[in-house]
């Protein structure tokens, strides 16, 4: 399979470590942030992130596996989205607020 | 694999008898299914897999873990016609969802590539979310799914991290005979994949969602949760040992130690303090997953069953008492310690076989809990974790606090009006404690079964 | 004849009275209950007459059926063995409880619980002979406790009186006491010597004459034994108690026979007290104090039944110190006499007391003779007796103790002098308070005071003779060459011990008593006949005030052992059970129960904090990795 | 046929046939039940050899995984523990015939199961058995003071049953490391238990667990908090069957447990004595100055219980048979003492001893009965209690006599309360006339009384053979003990 030169001057650690930071972002995002959407979303970045390690890792083995992993994350990725989307409408409807943190009444 | 077939085409077809009229046929249709497909993994002919290039198998332990997990739905099953009450379309949604949520649960055990065991947890998590939600007026109801949904979906990002790495480290998504293991990378891999995998089956430190989804979830649901979503979760798990355990860096069992310990710690203390059963059946989960731990620290084929019959036990066991939790809810509106008072008068049967089920998870002897801690705690004390063992015993003390905690409330003289439930689901809560006797009793027979 | 059957018809019979008189008592006649009754001790003593005349100075074994196998060599069988010391005391025993049973016909016969009465005096008398006979340390420790349980019962027969219980319980839980230290010498006697059996057992210590530490603990130990049955200090007070129980019960256990039974134990094991000077050192000065303790309480007590049970003490006191000395056979003598006089003494005052209905405070007697002229025959006949007149009983016995304690040790032997003394003033005060002077007390009683009906009298006539002529079977050598009590018994108690005194000491010693009982006599004479009860209160400062509180002996005890036990058992009651042990126990608990509270803010219920809490989890691994 | 195990099979279908009768049949099932296992087991006992080690036994791969047999069989320790249970089982079910409460079937039920898990305990032949019935014996008993009893029965029991499950969880904890520590011969009776020989730090671990699992199902004397409790506030069958036969579970655990374990015994014995003696003391003390007529028995018997382990522990032939004659003994006073606490609880609605008074007059046949009872729980000679007492003093003294001073303290301490105990309820002058009325002394508890009355004067003189089914077992197994 043809490997795009920049790959060679470009070690997979590199690809790694972005990868890592870019999950790790979105990791405290998903920690830190109080309105669900924006939760929501810093867990596709985490997603995307593995998303970029798969695929470069594919192509640094060259081995196409990682590649069609790629595509099922993104599938799930969006079955994931309309779900929690309708989950969030109905929080919606019932505590009229996107805040996270109003969900607290189950707990000790 | 043509279980996997059949219930998917199955569900579909629920759905779809959602919309028509003919909606008697759903719960006979999705039983006719879930046993026709328990019919053909016992068959297992194995006929499909290579035309998906071996990324499933259902062989020898993941056939018994997937027979496990059709035989639960089977058990469980019958109490979904309480669901008719909430009107057809919801019955029917929710059928479909679960039968599909069973097909994750099998795709789970019996992935021999990562990238099936992805969708398989993705399949089973995502219809749990639905079926977390499935009151949509109640709050509660609603805050478990978001609670799960955010949680999970989290902890699936985290899984699949691990999963990128593993794949960054062995060249290779196939779990079978990975190359290079022995680099640093691979083990860091093991390490979140594992973290991914406890949080699945509520493992602590990963285990704060059960408690409140439990709590919060509609209980015919949280019995799906309990046990099917458990042993898929524990099958992929020790799917994943067997196939690495060859490879399996030594220090791995110290991790599963340090997790088996904070689990029994967690759990118990958390579950000690607890007014609502749910809660206290959610923390005792957590206990008992630790047991169930203890059965996969070098797991290899031979021993597997151990943790199969653990997992038998277990959900055995769970079925019933969530069942009658939510029967004690119908009638009681709270599964408040005190709503149960005086059930031995009120409903003796329910009592019987709650305390059975009870003691069973608190393992006394002739019950299959006792023998699975036997078999368990006899593992993990043959490598050499004698101390943990014993303090494992030692809090199970605390776990008989909580167990009969509710057995007394159960016994208490308060007892009112008598009520009663319909004769079918007494026959099967019967039927089930009366296999949890037998496996108690009886404890060779399941390993003799499945070969 | 054949000794199984001899043995069984002297074992037997009072056992079967208790049970047919214990179960089918209460339907039946008073007159067949007192005869039944009667019958077993008459059996049991007419057998012994046979048992004399059939098997005299052999020891006859007889082996009844084996009652436990104890260790690979140590046999305990239901083993009896008849031999002249224990054919003594089975004529004394039995001959005493015969008189006593007729006596108590007369005496309880208006009691509502007249057949328990009898079925008790049965029990007793069968443990009794189970003592006498008994050929091994546990059998005869069967006995012991028995005679043990039966004065408890007859202590507290009338038991709706609290006080009367609380004395049976006193008597029993001292002897307790005694007997703890009795089974344990048992214990060392098994380790040390691996067997039980008396014959074997003096064959063993006369081999091994070694006066060993060990010999010494189970000598001291047998010997506390001793001083819980048989009265002495610092295990005596439970006797003046017993005076609850009554008067024939008194005559019998407390005087007769019970008490003697510490004496006939020491008898019975006297070779290994002769290898132990140590011990009898102990014992000659522990007998004495007792003798001179309770003869000087006898002085100040006006309850007519205290003043003889002090007695009591005191000539139990006596016989101890002949055993100290080694007299053994002398001990046993003095047993003898004193079971006759002291029978006869309780009994003349029962008596009295059945004559006055139930008055007891010689205060408020005087005068009695001629209500009551046998009664008071008698009691003047016991009185000489006791003193030791010549030539009654106590005399000879009296004067073979001394003579022995002067041979071995001279200030015992000014001490017992001194005590007899004593014992001549207050048997004497007693006489002459009761039956000389005039009567004192209310004249209710006085017109409605009779003598006792004949079937009370017999006994006391045969004890009166007995006591009369009971000495002369130990006449001293100075009178007679033949010591008949000595000889007899020879061949039971063969220990090499002599004691020679002078003839001269002898004639001074019987001058100075008869000069010194005409004084006594004299004086009391003087005090106790006057018309006031001047004399008999009790005195509230000096010497007299230590006296009549019985050097306040009971107070100790309550001071030193029974009140801090209470207060400490009180303390574990109230404090030590909750806060000491329960809580320390459940205090994993509480430390859950905090933990729970503590980590509940785990469970905080918000998403960021669990999403938190599983990142430091997971970060903690990560660490355990690295370091790995 | 003669089998052990159909000594679980009994009373187990009985107790089936007890749950599923009506109210009225069941008393006379379970009775049935009970006189059956009774009458078999004397027939066993009359075919059975004294010389021969283990007869009637069954075994069976149960637990095949992991080498798990279940093996019950009867041994000469088996003898006396199964003889008193047959006993006071018939005993208790007969005073629960009587009790006037009505009691449902599912009562009975819960009585015969006890009986079969009991039997199944003491026939036990290898650890796993053993602990299978040790746990099992438990629920029964647990259901059965959790319905029926005082008015803090429930608080009495859990605490109860979670002490007495952290014992023996500690145990399963023992056992399992036994299990694995014998790795791949199988466990298949006690010798192959016994022949282990562990290291010494082992030892002490396994000797401070089977310490806390036994001395709280006992209970001894650190450990006893939960006995009095629980004994003043369950129904008295079930208070009968606790203090007479659950009690006895632990030291007979104890005794089947000591041997590999005896060389650290030997080294910690001063330790262990001291507690026990301690405990003896404490117990009699205590038993001094209660009130309450339960509680004055239930610390009597941690006194009578501490002293059957203090011989256990020192393992030497007199104390061995000591020790199991005395807990036979002991079975059956507690038991008559129960019942007579009963009958005084239902004269005068109280269970305190100053609210009765005076009932010898009124009663003699009752009073004497208990009189004869008393002596023999003071062991008094030529009752059956003393035979016991002076096998386990003179044991102990074999080792120290010092031990057997002290523990002999706790005999005059015994007369002391239990002479309270009786004078105070049954001399005295007859406070109320109430007492006179009512007659709670109905036939079949008199025959109870009568019974162990009778029983106890009988084995006073004769104990010979009883005591020597304890020293056949006690020579073959000390094969096994350190010398």
């Amino acid at each position: 399979m043809y490997k795009p030169d920049i790959i060679q001057y470009i070690s997979l650690n590199h690809y790694l470590i972005l990868g890592a930071a870019l999950f790790a972002i979105g990791l405290i995002g998903v920690m830190v942030r109080k309105n669900i959407i924006i939760v929501f979303m810093c867990i596709e970045l985490m997603l995307n992130a593995v998303n970029l390690i798969l695929a470069a890792t594919s192509t640094f083995y060259s081995d196409s596996g990682g590649q069609v992993m790629v595509f099922f994350t993104m599938a799930v990725a969006a079955a994931e989205v309309s779900v929690g989307l309708a989950i969030i409408v109905m929080m919606y409807k019932n505590i009229h607020s996107l805040n996270i943190d109003l969900f607290n009444r189950l707990k000790g | 694999m043509s279980a996997i077939i059949i219930l998917t085409i199955s569900s579909l077809l629920i759905l779809f008898f959602g919309f028509s009229k003919q909606r008697g046929v759903i719960l006979p249709l999705s039983f006719i299914a879930l046993i026709a497909s328990f019919a053909m993994l016992a068959m297992g002919n194995n006929f499909w897999s290579e035309y998906l290039t071996n990324m499933i198998s259902i062989q020898s332990s993941s056939k018994s873990f997937a027979l496990l997990i059709c035989a639960i739905a089977i058990c469980i099953f019958p109490f979904f016609h309480e669901l008719i009450k909430r009107g057809n379309e919801e019955l029917a949604d929710f059928i479909g969802i679960i039968l599909l949520s069973i097909v994750g649960a099998i795709i789970m055990v019996s992935y021999q590539n990562m990238m099936t065991l992805f969708l398989g947890i993705e399949i089973l998590s995502i219809a749990m979310y639905v079926l977390a939600g499935a009151n949509r007026r109640s709050v509660n109801s609603n805050e478990a799914s978001i609670k799960y949904f955010i949680l999970g979906s989290f902890a699936s990002a985290i899984l699949l991290f691990g999963i990128a790495l593993y794949y960054a480290a062995t060249g290779s998504l196939s779990v079978i005979n990975p190359k290079l293991i022995n680099s640093e990378l691979y083990q860091f891999s093991l390490l979140i994949i594992f973290s991914g995998f406890s949080f699945k089956v509520a493992l602590a430190p990963f285990h704060f969602w059960v408690a409140d989804v439990y709590q919060g979830t509609p209980t015919l649901f949280v019995t799906v949760m309990s046990t099917i979503v458990k042993i898929a979760g524990f099958g992929a798990f020790a799917q994943f040992v067997l196939s690495q355990n060859s490879v399996l860096p030594s220090w791995i069992n110290w991790f599963f130690a340090f997790i088996i310990l904070a689990s029994m710690f967690i759990g118990n203390i958390f579950a000690y303090s607890q007014s609502s059963v749910k809660r206290i059946l959610a923390f005792s989960s957590v206990v008992q997953s630790g047991f169930i731990l203890m059965g996969i620290i070098n797991l290899d084929a031979n021993n597997s069953w151990s943790l199969i019959y653990y997992l038998t036990a277990y959900a055995l066991a769970s079925i019933v008492t969530f069942i009658v939790v939510y029967f004690v809810e119908e009638q009681a509106g709270s599964d408040h310690l005190d709503s149960f008072a005086g059930l031995s008068k009120s409903n003796p049967v329910l009592a019987v076989v709650m305390s059975i089920a009870l003691i069973s998870l608190a393992g006394v002897p002739l019950t299959a809990g006792f023998m699975s801690k036997l078999y368990v705690l006899r593992n993990i004390n043959s490598i050499g974790f004698t101390a943990l063992m014993v303090i494992a015993l030692v809090l199970a003390a605390v776990s008989f606090y909580y167990y009969f905690k509710i057995i007394n409330a159960m016994f208490s003289p308060s007892g009112d009006r008598r009520w009663s439930v319909h004769f079918s689901y007494s026959a099967v809560l019967v039927f089930i404690t009366i296999a949890i006797i037998f496996l108690g009793v009886m404890p060779g027979v399941l390993h003799g079964f499945l070969g | 004849m054949n000794s199984t059957i001899i043995l069984n018809l002297m074992l037997w019979p009072s056992l079967i009275g208790f049970i047919i008189n214990g179960i089918f008592g209460s339907r039946m006649s008073k007159n067949l209950v007192g005869l039944i009754a009667c019958a077993g001790p008459l059996t049991s003593f007419v057998a012994t007459v046979i048992a004399f005349f059939s098997f005299r100075d052999t020891s006859t074994i007889v082996d009844l059926y084996t009652w436990f196998q104890f260790t690979k060599n140590i046999y305990v069988g239901f083993t009896f063995n008849i031999d002249n010391l224990s054919m003594l005391m089975m004529f004394i025993v039995s001959g005493v409880g015969t008189l006593i049973h007729i006596y108590s016909i007369g005496y309880m016969h208006e009691d509502k619980g007249f057949w328990r009465f009898m079925a008790y005096l049965n029990l007793f008398l069968f443990s009794m002979i189970i003592l006498v006979l008994a050929n091994n340390l546990p059998l005869l420790f069967a006995g012991w406790e028995g005679v043990g349980l039966c004065s408890f019962l007859l202590i507290g027969f009338w038991f709706s009186n609290d006080e009367y219980n609380a004395a049976a319980k006193k008597a029993f839980v001292m002897n307790r006491i005694g007997d703890l230290g009795f089974i344990l010498a048992v214990f060392l006697i098994a380790k040390t010597y691996d067997t039980l059996d008396f014959k074997l057992l003096t064959q063993k210590f006369l081999e091994s004459g070694l006066n060993t530490p060990v010999n010494i603990w189970i000598t001291i130990l047998l010997f506390v034994g001793v001083t819980g049955k048989s009265a002495q200090l610092p295990l005596f007070t439970w006797l003046p108690d017993a005076m609850a129980g009554p008067t024939p019960v008194s005559a019998l256990i407390h005087a007769a026979t019970m008490v003697t039974a510490g004496v006939y134990l020491v008898a019975r094991m006297f070779a290994i007290f002769d290898m132990t000077p140590f011990t009898q050192q102990i014992i000659v000065y522990i007998g004495l104090a007792t003798a001179f303790i309770a003869a000087t309480i006898a002085l100040k007590q006006n309850d007519i039944k205290k003043v003889l049970a002090y007695s009591t003490v005191s000539q139990l006191g006596y016989m101890v110190v002949a055993l100290g000395c080694g007299a053994y056979i002398t001990a046993i003598f003095h047993v003898m006499t004193h079971a006759f006089f002291k029978a006869l003494l309780f009994l003349s005052a029962g008596s009295v007391i059945h004559g006055l209905g139930g008055e007891q405070n010689i205060a408020n007697m005087g005068g009695l003779k001629s209500k009551m002229k046998w009664t008071h025959l008698v009691f003047l006949i016991g009185t000489l007796a006791i003193v030791g007149f010549p030539p009654l009983a106590g005399f000879f016995s009296k004067d073979e103790i001394l003579a022995v304690a002067f041979s071995k040790n001279i200030p015992v032997f000014i001490g017992l002098g001194l005590c007899s003394v004593f014992t001549a003033w207050y048997m004497f005060r007693l006489y002459f308070s009761t039956f000389q002077g005039e009567y004192r007390g209310d004249h209710h009683k006085w017109d409605h005071a009779h003598e006792s009906p004949m079937i009370m009298l017999f006994p006391l006539f045969v004890l009166a003779i007995l006591s009369i002529i009971g000495g002369f079977f130990g006449m001293p050598e100075v009178i007679s060459e033949h010591h008949a009590i000595d000889s007899f018994l020879k061949p039971s108690i063969f220990s090499k011990n002599v004691f020679h005194v002078s003839h001269t000491f002898d004639y001074m010693l019987w001058t100075l008593t008869v000069l010194v009982l005409a004084l006594v006599m004299y004086l009391t004479y003087k005090r106790y006949t006057a018309k006031s009860k001047s004399a008999y209160d009790a005195q509230s400062e000096g010497i007299g005030k230590v006296l009549s509180n019985k050097y306040w002996l009971d107070e100790i005890y309550e001071l030193i052992i029974i009140k801090p036990l209470r207060i400490l058992s009180d303390w574990f009651n109230r404090v030590f059970e909750r806060v000491g042990i329960d809580d320390v126990i459940q205090s994993p608990g509480f430390v859950l129960q905090r933990a729970a509270k503590g980590l509940g803010i785990l469970q905080s219920g918000s998403i960021s904090y669990y999403i938190l809490s599983m990142i430091i989890g997971f970060i903690i691994f990560f660490l355990m990795f690295i370091k790995k | 046929m003669l089998l052990a195990i159909i000594l679980i099979l009994i009373p187990l279908i009985a107790a089936g046939l007890c749950f599923v009768s009506g109210k009225k049949i069941a008393p006379i099932v379970g009775l049935f039940g009970t006189m059956l296992s009774f009458f078999y087991f004397l027939y066993m006992l009359t075919v059975y050899n004294v010389r021969h080690e283990l007869m009637y036994n069954t075994f069976f791969n149960w637990i095949p995984e992991i080498k798990g047999i279940f093996h019950v069989g009867i041994d000469g320790y088996s003898i006396i523990p199964l003889l008193l249970t047959q006993l006071v089982m018939l005993f208790s079910l007969l005073y629960a015939l009587n009790s006037n409460s009505n009691k449902p079937a599912s009562y009975f039920g819960l009585l015969l199961l006890t009986q079969a898990f009991l039997n199944g305990f003491f026939i036990a032949q290898n650890p796993i058995t053993f602990y299978l019935f040790f746990e099992l014996a438990l629920i029964p008993i647990y259901f059965l003071v959790l319905n029926w009893g005082g008015a803090e029965r429930k608080k009495a029991v859990f605490k109860f049953f979670i002490y007495t499950i952290f014992g023996s969880l500690l145990l399963l904890a023992a056992i399992i490391y036994i299990h694995s520590a014998i790795g791949a011969n199988q466990l298949l009776s006690w010798k192959e238990f016994y022949f282990q020989k562990f290291p010494m730090h082992v030892q002490l671990y396994l000797l401070v667990a089977f310490f806390i699992a036994f001395g709280i199902k006992s209970p001894l004397f650190p450990l006893h908090t939960w006995q009095a409790n629980l004994y003043s506030n369950s129904d008295k069958p079930t208070v009968i069957i606790l203090a007479a036969l659950m009690s006895k579970m632990g030291v007979f655990g104890l005794l089947r447990f000591v041997y590999p374990v005896m060389p650290a015994i030997n080294v910690y014995q001063p330790t262990i004595i001291t507690i026990c003696i301690i405990g003896i003391l404490y117990g009699a003390l205590m038993a001094w100055r209660q009130t309450d007529m339960n509680k004055l028995l239930a610390y009597s018997s941690l006194s009578h219980i501490g002293l059957i382990a203090a011989s256990i522990f020192v393992m030497n032939v007199q104390s061995i048979e000591g020790a199991m004659f005395q807990m036979f003994i002991h079975g059956l006073c507690v038991t008559g003492l129960f019942v007579v606490v009963g009958i005084l609880e239902s004269k005068s609605n109280s269970s305190n001893i100053n609210d009765t008074s005076g009932l010898a007059r009124i009663e003699p046949r009752f009073a004497s009965y208990f009189f004869i009872i008393t002596l023999a729980s003071i062991g008094l000679p030529l009752t059956a209690g003393f035979i016991g007492e002076f096998y386990m003093l003179y044991g102990l003294s074999i080792d120290n006599i010092l031990y057997s001073l002290f523990a002999g303290i706790s005999v005059i301490l015994g007369a002391v309360y239990m002479f309270r105990f009786y004078q105070s309820v049954m001399f005295g002058k007859l406070k109320n006339e109430s007492l006179q009325s009512s007659s709670a002394i109905n036939l079949n508890t008199e025959y109870i009384l009568a019974i162990i009355a009778l029983l106890v004067i009988i084995f006073g003189f004769f104990p010979g053979m009883w005591i020597d089914f304890a020293a056949f077992s006690f020579l073959e197994y000390s094969e096994y003990l350190p010398n």
